[in-house]
């Protein structure tokens, strides 16, 4: 399998079903150069016809995007930053959402929303959002959220190959991040989790980035003896209930890492998904990791600080480990 | 004859309005009888725009409208059984009961979506005009604006995206005055939004909307153009909207004399039936045949939907995501 | 203290800090005339400079609003429903909400908007929606969501007055809703939840029409011998944690019921905040009850089927109160 | 002197131009070292546009910007060595390295606030006309807004808010024919930005943006009217961005020629010197003398910012919301 960096995979995926379906056309601000270091080189391979570069007006492009998946084309549009929906969040509250459902299912929408999100750029408030949950919140979306360039390339072929609407949220400073990607494309389900590490005493949920904070104090707290699974669900919605629930089942603990929204985020969404549905199995509180509930700071020292990490997870897996209803270690 | 319109051309277009007229009429009258589950818009008053754009459209060109788009709807060719149904929220509506008045969809005519979001199906429209470029179709694109609609942020960049790129798509606002209650010109920074428009390049028309001859010419001119592959354009057709913004408005915002004054003279029906008589090229009896058969269809369509079942519970969670 | 309807306390509100604070200006679609049935009457008494009709172009008029509070003014600005929120939704997410933060405190934003949630009105899939956890997912912003008509009175009157943004989800459905309320404006803290009715065997927390809703199941289920509390935290931002955890303590009980977002919505992020803070007194697995994953639908049937109520309590209490760890009845 | 400038005038017209020159290549040098977090989009080249329109305006004038908007902060009084601060990172910053490049705010010198999203500052700047009537101040707003942030909805909402109005708003477009790396004629489907202004019912003057005399024209002719109560305006002015879209910016998009040529012959201090010495209004000294002082001056703030600590860790959870 070759190595590739994020953003190589994912523009490897594009180009594969944009080579293998003619309907699969690319729209964005350019899209065509490459701006978010992604797409630049599909238009060389796949003409100006099919790589369209956008006026800055997202609320019709994207708009225009849901008209045409529903008359017979398969759009791939990209919203350079997640912070953006704000200004075309009716198209995908209320048409991409549910046109489908409105319609009686006359209706399908072949159509992917890619954009960036994550924190960490020195980009500021208004650039470094993770909004996931946003999308998750809405029914009639699917939602993806890749943490390895396998999973970006697998997730993404799915989700271009999808009838429905998915929305797919790259971590911006994963794009540089490398990892073997399989030659054949090979599309990844987008209900199934990916258990990125076993471990018996202690379930870590976590997305995108985070999976790595996690993956990085897993192996220190292994040395304290806590053997920590980290499920990385890969998609929000559709959600992997149940290789969740089946890891808490296991381990009795419950450690969610998100960069997301500290209230109703996906934190939030999977702790209470467990709470309500393997409550018997907890042996210790239920743990949300997020960053606070303040925007994105712009200075290096403050967003590091408001970045969550490893250090977090290592702190408090342990205590999570000795306390709980059955008291002793993990 | 008149110049371009053959004997069937004219019956077509009536045909249209008093099927239009007749459909809102009904609703309206299940409305007051307290039939309706929650607010509908008529369009009466304006039927002459919805038949005379349609009747340059194809089966298969595409169309978006807005919470007012009952009458565009049947000039597309939507039967009006399952409209009624759907408005009434039965099983056998076209939308199987889950989209009411404000979605009205029908993706066999081209309706891709009606919309409960004030301009956003301009967008959509450009979308349907993309995806004919892009598959080699002949297929347009129309997108159904009101002038209160004309001042939403979509629509402008919808105006400007169509004319970067040159796509097959027609853009007809209809300008009633009233943005629900808001006189136009209260909240509108010039009076011709023609020009506005024409200062995105692209070419709109500006009409006397309740003149069925005046639509028909304009969109005549404008669809020509588009299909030749030219890009966009814009009608904007001037009407008067006959009843409140929804059915139970009061329109105490309203001068009555406003209504009565418009019924008199800018009936588009009455209009027509005055122009094809004098001129000869209809008889009244062919007409008032054409209109009763249009209350009789409508009629049936009200009894159809009272008889038929609410839809099944199951429906709730069908089409939302997934293969469900 | 008389007896009005939720609209007629709003528009008392309104009309209280109108006539107190000349800065206090109203700005929407059809405010003059009162499209929503709640602000006709105040452009005869506050005058056309100060109750001023909008076009249909929300993200201009609410970013006006977040421009015109930073000089000056106080805004109180309507949406009419919610669902709109899609095309003005910058303006909320990215500059009211941030404003104040980015700028590192130098410019506040004493804003109100106020908008309408909720189903049962037979509107249909985009003017139905409760999209109170959106606001609450965003830091820097403050999210009330009355119940009653003195809540809509006491914590309008605190929103205008609030330094801060703060959003007014009004359920449409309870406008014409009776009940009594102060004489006296007396503002009501955004941060202190409201005991609907105190009881020992379980905590009901529920928003705005739910929370006649639990009132309704609650005298059932004190038929049946079980005694509910019914706390209406009546903000979602800030959330009033404490008084939430309390009766979870006293209760060992949890039921969560609101007519917002199945997934990331106020319910999970109730359910999780009383997981993680309150997690050895509770006795059963705390409970969500939502709307299913779904766009509303039209038809009644349907709708009524969709919408969360009594029943689902009732169905639900004793059930809870029977399991749990400790097993038993309450 | 020339007809409507005194010799302050113009040596004020300098100092700014010069002093936005100084700071934005300061930035430059800074960010080249790599000693400034993320991203800085430089407004070299455009800087007769920022000194020429804010000449016009008082401190109490209210401006809104962009990513974009060293230049329009520096001409309105923002301190140069607040700024710098800020877009270091630093705790003595003027948002106490909350904001950064994209935001700086100065709400003492009515700079409200720079905007990271593209064209969502025109709102904010309607509104801030908005309570300047309402409050009967005198103050007028100032929108600043990119060629290709003219094609966002916003701001042509905001066209509209302000011409319904009436409102005292200011639009200046800088159109430097690119957003990001798309030239704007391949996404705009007018050539015309000033007359898809004027449809919207506010008069629009196009000007050459790299003349700082005809910007103060244009200034001085749109803002009169707008002090006057007369409603909004608006200044196209075409102007070249000597730098990337964000300094980094490889510009592979870009015939190299086209900034070579431009920084030849449509650099707005050279052509300013060139005819303030042509004309014998000015003497080089002189100009010299205030463009080395503005080096310094800059020399001098990245300094202080290079010294300044980074903003200590209680201000993280500060300023969110309520009293904290
Ligand atoms: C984005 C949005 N804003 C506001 C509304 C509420 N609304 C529904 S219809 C309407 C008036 C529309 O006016 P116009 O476009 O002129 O159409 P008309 O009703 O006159 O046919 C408004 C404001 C809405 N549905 N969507
Ligand atoms: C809503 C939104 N869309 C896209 C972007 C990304 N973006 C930042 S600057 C820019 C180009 C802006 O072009 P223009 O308005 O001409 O300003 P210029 O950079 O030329 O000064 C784009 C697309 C953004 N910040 N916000
Ligand atoms: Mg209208
Ligand atoms: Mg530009």
């Amino acid at each position: 399998m070759p190595e590739m960096t994020m953003a190589e995979a994912i523009a490897a995926a594009l180009d594969t079903e944009m080579a293998h379906d003619p309907h699969v056309i690319l729209l964005g601000e350019d899209v065509r150069a490459g701006a978010m270091g992604v797409t630049d080189g599909l238009v060389a391979r796949h003409g100006p016809d099919r790589v369209i570069d956008m006026p800055i007006s997202e609320a019709a492009f994207i708009g225009a995007a849901v008209g045409a998946a529903a008359t017979g084309l398969r759009p791939v549009v990209e919203l350079m930053f997640a912070d953006f929906i704000g200004v075309c969040f009716d198209a995908v509250l209320n048409q991409m959402a549910k046109l489908r459902y409105m319609t009686g299912g006359q209706v399908r929408l072949p159509l992917v929303l890619r954009t960036t999100i994550g924190a960490g750029d020195r980009a500021a408030a208004q650039h470094s959002q993770s909004l996931h949950h946003l999308f998750t919140s809405i029914p009639g979306l699917k939602c993806v959220v890749p943490a390895t360039p396998a999973d970006a390339h697998g997730l993404l072929l799915a989700a271009i190959r999808d009838p429905d609407p998915v929305i797919v949220c790259e971590h911006k400073m994963l794009y540089p991040s490398r990892g073997a990607v399989p030659e054949a494309p090979e599309p990844i389900p987008l209900d199934e989790a990916r258990t990125v590490r076993p471990g018996r005493d202690l379930t870590i949920v976590a997305y995108a980035a985070m999976v790595h904070q996690a993956e990085a104090a897993v192996v220190r707290l292994a040395a304290e003896g806590i053997e920590a699974e980290i499920i990385d669900p890969r998609a929000t919605a559709p959600l992997d209930a149940t290789a969740i629930l089946a890891s808490v089942k296991r381990t009795g603990r419950l450690i969610v890492v998100d960069e997301g929204a500290a209230r109703c985020g996906m934190a939030a969404d999977i702790v209470a998904l467990v709470s309500t549905r393997a409550f018997d199995a907890l042996k210790a509180p239920p743990v949300m990791i997020t960053p606070p509930h303040t925007p994105v700071p712009f200075a290096p020292a403050l967003e590091d600080a408001w970045l969550p990490g490893a250090d977090a997870i290592i702190a408090t897996a342990p205590r999570l480990c000795a306390g709980g209803k059955e008291g002793g270690a993990c | 004859m008149n110049d371009t319109l053959a004997q069937e051309d004219l019956l077509g277009l009536w045909r249209t309005m008093v099927r239009i007229r007749a459909f809102e009429e009904c609703v309206q009258a299940e409305a007051r009888a307290g039939r309706v589950p929650g607010h509908v818009h008529l369009s009466l008053g304006q039927e002459a725009v919805a038949a005379g754009v349609s009747f340059h459209l194809e089966r298969d060109d595409v169309i978006t409208t807005t919470h007012r788009g009952h009458g565009h709807a049947i000039a597309k060719g939507v039967d009006a059984t399952a409209m009624m149904a759907e408005i009434l929220g039965r099983a056998n509506g076209c939308c199987g009961g889950k989209g009411g008045s404000m979605h009205i969809a029908d993706a066999e005519h081209g309706l891709l979506s009606a919309n409960g979001i004030v301009g956003a199906n301009a967008p959509l429209a450009v979308g349907a005009a993309l995806s004919a470029r892009q598959l080699g179709e002949r297929r347009i694109a129309v997108a159904w604006i009101g002038d209160g609609a004309s001042n939403q942020g979509a629509v402008f960049e919808s105006l400007n995206l169509a004319a970067a790129f040159a796509l097959p798509c027609l853009f007809v606002i209809e300008d009633n005055g009233y943005g629900e209650y808001t006189p136009r010109a209260s909240v509108t920074g010039t009076d011709d939004l023609a020009a506005r428009i024409r200062g995105f390049g692209l070419p709109a028309s500006h009409i006397d909307g309740s003149d069925i001859f005046a639509v028909e010419a304009a969109a005549r001119t404008a669809i020509a153009r588009i299909r030749e592959g030219e890009g966009p354009a814009a009608i904007v057709a001037e009407v008067v909207r006959f009843s409140g913004h929804f059915e139970g408005d009061t329109q105490t915002y309203r001068p009555s004399e406003e209504v009565a004054a418009a019924r008199r003279e800018r009936d588009p029906l009455s209009r027509f039936r005055r122009r094809v008589l004098e001129a000869g090229w209809l008889d009244a009896a062919t007409l008032d045949a054409i209109a009763a058969a249009a209350r009789n269809e409508m009629a049936a369509a009200a009894m159809a939907a009272h008889e038929a079942p609410s839809p099944p519970a199951e429906t709730l969670l069908r089409d939302v995501s997934g293969e469900v």
